[in-house]
């Protein structure tokens, strides 16, 4: 059991210990210069104090000198703080490329989880030892916030976007998982826990978990992964009418469509993204690929936001089977 | 100081040029010159806001001091706007920067799969970019 | 306190000069206040216009140019009659006062009166963001939140005009009462500066809002 | 009512029957009055009104959160009395205070003039201030405000079931409050000073009225527009921030900031002023570095406009406008530091003397220094990650504000009382509540630092067990924080009746303050004083220090 007052909580993600460096460098720093400053102050306070009602002191001899000195100084520190700080804030923003990727939704007061394969789960996170992990999260209503201390992780969750947080766990153990974003009467009660397992452990987790209500409950079918889960949207909304292989289809071809360089017809070139897809497929009409008509139906209010991030998880997955993106 | 008592043919003058120039911004608006469209009506409004700030409010005639102040206003206001707006036109960069293919299931194949992908989206990229 | 003190110099004053340097001060900062107030609504209009550059068009297209350029030209119009005012004022014109103070109250009534029509055209085409906006097409929504801005600049635009009407009833007031003459002319000067500053707010408004991708 | 009270139980302190007080004892004569002091003391009556809520809020909520449970109270309950607790210290209390009470009180006296320069504006601005106070009132006794002080939306326009346009209207009036006491101080500051007072002769605590006018002038309308768009969002249902509508939640963060970042240089910059003079009265000497602590008020007034990102590292803004704001943050820390600098060096080798008012000073000088520093903690943007929305953050910001914010304004209460009342407080006392109040403070705020960087989160009503124990300790420290408030209050009562009578200048300082009667005469000055020396000119003998004159006819402006 980690004590409160340890320096440092539990570290375990990668960059807990990187973080909690960081913070060990600034808090030296202000240690040092708040003692400074007390001592200072003391010490001159005492030496100099008024020794009779008459004292008429000098006036100080300022000659800028010293401030200039001391701002120059300061400044120096500062930007190795600042520099250090937005290393690190880069290394927690870009998740690896091989990362596993978990989807949440943030409803007032729970989280829903989904796993690669498919398996919900709420308020409790299980996750492999030392398997990167990417969170794509969105929320149903307000903005909540997923932090996970013991990891040094937090992101904003947004209604009506894609944010994302990642960390690789280095220790296995049960950690709390707090919202920290003020989001109503239960605020306090949006809290969950991540549980971290050895990979095999995790598997089997997995694979027992697969038929649990709670996946039946939350709309796909048992076991049923995200991208199948996707595969199946595509087809019962009817978007391969549009979105097929077949040379006259009138919409674009999907497969390969993530990560590449779509040019609109306005002339602006985005790069095809979660919010991109997402942006696509509810407001059909606000951009529109170069080359098609504005005719692709408007989503927005027929699927959720479970349904959304499954389509796109299989949108996302046709880069993979397809060879002619 | 603004003892200074402007000419009513002064005032006059600038009058007919604010209504010239409201003309003239409805004209060009029906023309199509693209994201020029706004530079130029933007221009003729500052334009306007110079004659009715430096003429009828006296600003030309007045104190440096208020000059200051004007300004500040004016840039003031530039800085909400540009800080606001370096958030909104810059949050695609990074997207692109970490959005890259990810599959569901690690599987041994997508994996390797992702590699070369990877590698074909980097030198995309570095194309792209420089 | 000393007899060179006329009675329009507040105590607080040391003389004329003193005053009236502190009352266009002080207007003057307030107008830098009133910039940033719009321009709370400037930045959000400019965000989401670079989000949906076509549902600004489309909300565009709804406006009514003939009217707003009425409507330019009639502010434009009131910001002369304003001037004038503050010339008679401090040629010590009575007459001229009055007659220009009141014919800038009459200009800007009837630029309330033009909004009066807009606004009602816009109920019945269910242009009023919420439950009853109704926009047909896709980017309905969009084109729902450039509505949003439309009311709530030129509304606040419209509240501004009328404060200024109330501010010049009194001024009215005041000036056919003789009060001003070129010794003091500061509460004319004032509020001068105020109608034209809500001119200048009018004059960005409109291109900004009917103006978007007419050709 | 308490007006009257205070106007009538006032002392006539021997040999000076007229002055300000005694300038008409009715309700009316303080209610329609128009000088400057008394609408200062008007300020200070509602302001401790004020303070008193929040503070009795907060030892509500502090008192539920000794166990993890939070027993004492519903989760609703919580919601809004932080709520409560957050804007009413924020908006009716920390911002006005010292400009509207020591601000309104010492100006024109500081700059030898009689009044501010629109004394109407002045008497509305307290009006408006209680309009505002009390519609927020109102809006806190009936269904309450769960939104937290920062009303972020979606959840306030959409989703909460509270009184949120009530608050956002009684916000929203208050500022045009502060918009009229700044407006006032600049000009009077530009337009009104004595004949003599250039700009490097003024004190101090005008040169950061004057830095923190400007911040208020330049910022509050911001905030006064973008709760105008909450307002028409949630009661006209206009979509502007609403994801639903296309609209961008960040967006009102952005406008929010755009205020609120420069807000706590508002709460922050007069406090420093009120420290420069208590430092320089209590050493007799002048500032080490006039200049450059006026600069940098000037130079954290205008920075604290450009790093207003730094609150939302986490909010899913672009991470390059992350970078950029981290970067400018750091900024503003340097002139703070020259300042702490500047204020200790004055200290070197002059005569300190730890009265009262000077123990407040170094009690600033420590708890600022802390809070200061925390908040590089949280401009580092991968530290902020971290630490972003827990009690790290709830710890840094009352280690500024009660720390940095309250303890000027405290020192410069009790520095200026026998200014204000005429009357001494009792100096044991005041050392005994000070310190009393500097313990109980740390004790309170400190463990919340460790709270924070373990994980705990703010705003939350229940929490995990393991943080109990730092919570207990911090909830004794608020009650012994309490007791030290409470103490205070008697005593600053007590002596308006019972106090040592003081003399015009019981310090023994300098300005034009202490050159005039205790308590000043309506008038400020019998004839309008002429400056021939620098601000704290300590060195030169009392007597010669500011000639009077009588009122030139003409004098530059
Ligand atoms: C009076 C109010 C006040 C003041 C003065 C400050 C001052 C500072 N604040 Fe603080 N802050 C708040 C009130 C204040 N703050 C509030 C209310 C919040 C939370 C709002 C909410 O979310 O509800 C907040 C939140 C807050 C955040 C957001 C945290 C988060 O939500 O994630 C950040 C991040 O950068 C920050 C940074 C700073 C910095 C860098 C300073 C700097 O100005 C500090 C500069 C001072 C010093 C640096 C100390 C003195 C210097 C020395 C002794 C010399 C030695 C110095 C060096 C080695 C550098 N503050
Ligand atoms: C000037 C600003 C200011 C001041 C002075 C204070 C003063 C105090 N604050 Fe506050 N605080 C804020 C501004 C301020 N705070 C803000 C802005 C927030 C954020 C709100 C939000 O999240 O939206 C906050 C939040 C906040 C929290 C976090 C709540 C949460 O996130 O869940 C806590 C927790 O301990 C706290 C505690 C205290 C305490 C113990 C004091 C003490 O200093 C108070 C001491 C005063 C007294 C004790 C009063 C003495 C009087 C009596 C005892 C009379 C009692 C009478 C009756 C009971 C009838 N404050
Ligand atoms: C009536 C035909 C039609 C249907 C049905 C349709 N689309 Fe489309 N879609 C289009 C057209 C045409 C475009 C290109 C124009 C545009 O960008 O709007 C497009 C574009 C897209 C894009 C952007 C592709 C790119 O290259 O940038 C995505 C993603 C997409 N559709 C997903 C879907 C999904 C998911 C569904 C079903 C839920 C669907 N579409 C149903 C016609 C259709
Ligand atoms: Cu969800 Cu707080
Ligand atoms: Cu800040």
């Amino acid at each position: 059991m980690n004590s409160v007052f340890n320096l440092f909580p539990e570290q375990a993600s990668s960059i807990s210990s990187e973080i909690d460096l960081l913070y060990l460098f600034i808090l030296i720093v202000s240690v040092v210069f708040t003692l400074l400053a007390a001592f200072l102050v003391i010490f001159f306070a005492v030496k100099y104090r008024r020794r009779s009602e008459d004292d008429r002191p000098e006036p100080p001899h300022a000659d800028s000198k010293l401030e200039i000195a001391a701002g120059a100084f300061l400044l120096v520190l500062l930007m190795g703080m600042f520099f250090w700080g937005a290393k690190l804030y880069f290394k927690g923003n870009r998740p690896p490329s091989d990362a596993m990727e978990v989807l949440v939704t943030g409803k007032q007061w729970m989280w829903k989880l989904q796993h690669p394969n498919g398996k919900r789960e709420i308020n409790t996170l299980h996750v492999p030892l030392g398997v990167p992990v990417k969170l794509t999260m969105t929320s149903e209503d307000v903005i909540h916030s997923f932090f996970i201390p013991a990891f040094r992780v937090k992101n904003d969750v947004l209604p009506g976007r894609y944010t994302q947080v990642w960390f690789e766990p280095v220790k296995a153990g049960r950690y709390d998982l707090f919202c920290t974003e003020y989001c109503g009467n239960e605020h306090s009660r949006m809290v969950g826990w991540v549980e971290v397992m050895e990979p095999a452990d995790y598997e089997r987790w997995l694979s027992i978990g697969t038929t649990a209500a709670a996946s039946t409950a939350a709309g796909g079918g048992p076991g049923e992964s995200p991208v199948d889960a996707g595969a199946r949207l595509f087809a019962e909304l009817g978007c391969v009418t549009c979105h097929n292989q077949n040379s006259g289809a009138l919409g674009p071809n999907l497969t390969g469509v993530f990560g590449r360089e779509e040019t609109m017809t306005d002339g602006s070139v985005v790069t095809v993204d979660e919010n991109y897809l997402r942006e696509s497929i509810l407001n059909s009409q606000a951009k529109i690929v170069a080359g098609y008509a504005p005719i692709m139906p408007v989503f927005k209010g027929l699927i959720n936001e479970d349904q959304l991030a499954q389509i796109i998880a299989y949108i996302k997955s046709l880069n993979d089977n397809g060879t002619d993106g | 100081m603004s003892h200074h008592v402007v000419g009513i043919k002064v005032y006059i003058a600038i009058f007919l040029s604010l209504m010239v120039l409201t003309g003239l911004t409805v004209w060009v608006a029906f023309i199509n010159w693209g994201f020029m469209n706004d530079v130029v009506a933007m221009s003729i409004a500052v334009l306007k806001m110079t004659l009715v700030v430096l003429f009828f409010m006296h600003l030309k005639y007045q104190a440096r001091l208020l000059w200051l102040i004007a300004g500040a206003g004016v840039i003031w206001l530039m800085i909400m706007f540009a800080l606001t707006l370096s958030d909104y036109r810059s949050r695609e960069w990074i997207e692109s920067a970490f959005t890259r293919p990810v599959p569901w299931v690690a599987s041994e194949e997508a994996a390797t799969y992702q590699a070369e992908q990877m590698k074909a989206q980097e030198s995309e990229d570095a194309g792209a970019h420089h | 306190m000393s007899d060179s003190h006329p009675s329009h110099l507040a105590h607080q004053f040391d003389h004329v000069e003193q005053q009236r340097q502190a009352s266009t001060m002080g207007i003057w900062l307030f107008l830098i206040t009133e910039i940033m107030f719009f321009g709370g609504l400037f930045t959000g209009y400019i965000v989401y216009r670079t989000m949906y550059p076509e549902a600004w068009t489309a909300g565009s297209h709804e406006l009514d140019i003939a009217l707003g350029g009425f409507n330019t030209a009639v502010l434009i119009f009131s910001s002369l009659t304003m001037a004038l005012a503050v010339h008679a004022a401090q040629v010590s014109n009575r007459r001229n006062q009055v007659l220009f103070i009141a014919a800038t109250m009459i200009l800007g009534l009837v630029f309330l009166g033009v909004k009066v029509v807009e606004y009602s055209a816009k109920f019945e085409h269910h242009l009023i963001p919420g439950p009853n906006f109704h926009f047909p097409g896709d980017i309905g929504t969009h084109v729902q939140l450039f509505f949003s801005f439309y009311f709530t600049m030129t509304g606040m635009h419209a509240v501004h005009m009328i404060i200024g009407e109330g501010i010049m009833l009194w001024l009215l007031i005041n000036a056919a009462k003789g009060r001003y003459h070129k010794d003091y002319y500061n509460p004319v000067e004032v509020v001068g500066l105020y109608w034209h500053f809500v001119d200048i707010v009018w004059i960005f408004l409109f291109p900004l809002l009917y103006l978007i991708g007419r050709h | 009512m308490t007006m009257n009270t205070v106007a009538t139980d006032n002392p006539v302190p021997a040999g000076s029957e007229k002055h300000y007080l005694t300038n008409g004892h009715t309700l009316s004569s303080w209610l329609f009055t128009v000088d400057h002091k008394r609408i200062g003391i008007l300020y200070l009556i509602s302001l401790v009104v004020f303070f008193l809520l929040g503070g009795a809020a907060a030892v509500l909520f502090r008192l539920d959160l000794m166990t993890p449970a939070g027993d004492l109270l519903r989760s609703e309950t919580y919601n809004k009395l932080f709520t409560m607790h957050g804007i009413v210290m924020i908006f009716f209390f920390l911002i006005p205070s010292i400009p509207a009470v020591l601000g309104n009180f010492l100006l024109p006296i500081m700059l030898g003039t009689r009044d501010v320069a629109f004394p109407k504006l002045n008497l509305l601005s307290w009006y408006v201030f209680m309009a505002g106070g009390l519609l927020a009132l109102f809006a806190i006794v009936f269904g309450g405000v769960d939104s937290g002080w920062t009303f972020y939306t979606p959840y306030s326009t959409m989703y909460a079931n509270s009184n949120v346009i009530l608050a956002v209207c009684g916000a929203f009036i208050a500022g045009f409050s502060s918009i009229m006491t700044a407006l006032n101080f600049v000009v009077t500051i530009h337009k009104m000073r004595a004949p003599g007072l250039t700009w490097f002769r003024l004190p101090l605590f005008v040169w950061a009225m004057y830095a923190t006018s400007l911040v208020v002038l330049l910022g509050t309308p911001v905030v006064a527009i973008t709760l105008v768009m909450i307002f028409v969002e949630r009661l006209l249902h206009f979509g502007i921030f609403d994801p639903a509508l296309g609209g961008d939640p960040v967006l009102f963060q952005h406008l929010f900031w755009f205020y609120s970042h420069p807000a706590v240089y508002i709460m922050i910059l007069p406090s420093m002023g009120v420290v420069s003079e208590l430092i320089s009265a209590f050493s007799r000497r002048r500032i080490y570095g006039y200049k450059f602590v006026a600069y940098s008020s000037l130079a954290i007034a205008v920075i604290g406009f450009f790093v207003w990102g730094h609150h939302m590292f986490v909010s899913s803004q672009s991470v390059y406008a992350g970078l950029i704001f981290s970067f400018l943050t750091f900024f503003v820390a340097v002139p703070t530091a020259i300042k702490i600098l500047n204020w200790t060096m004055t200290l070197y080798k002059g005569s300190v003397s730890l009265q009262a008012p000077m123990l407040y000073a170094f009690g600033f000088l420590g708890l600022f220094t802390i809070g200061g520093m925390t908040g590089l903690f949280l401009s580092t943007m991968a530290t902020d990650i971290h630490l972003h929305d827990t009690y790290f953050v709830v710890a840094h910001f009352h280690y500024v504000m009660v720390g940095g914010g309250v303890m000027g304004f405290l020192g410069g209460l009790h520095f200026w009382w026998p200014k204000m009342t005429g009357r001494m407080y009792p100096e044991g006392w005041a050392i005994f509540a000070a310190i009393v109040i500097f313990v109980g403070f740390n004790l309170t705020f400190f463990p919340q630092f460790q709270l924070g960087y373990h994980g705990m989160p703010r705003r939350y009503h229940e929490y995990a067990s393991q943080f109990q124990i730092l919570h207990v300790m911090s909830t004794a420290g608020a009650s012994i924080l309490g007791f030290g408030y409470l103490i205070m209050t008697g005593y600053l009562i007590w002596s308006l009746k019972f106090g040592k009578v003081a003399g015009s200048n019981p310090w023994g300082a300098r300005g034009l303050e202490w050159e005039t009667t205790s308590p000043p005469p309506t008038e400020n000055f019998l004839v309008t004083p002429v400056v021939k020396h620098e601000a704290y000119a300590y060195d030169v003998p009392s007597e010669t220090s500011d000639v009077q004159e009588p009122r030139p006819e003409q004098h530059n402006v």
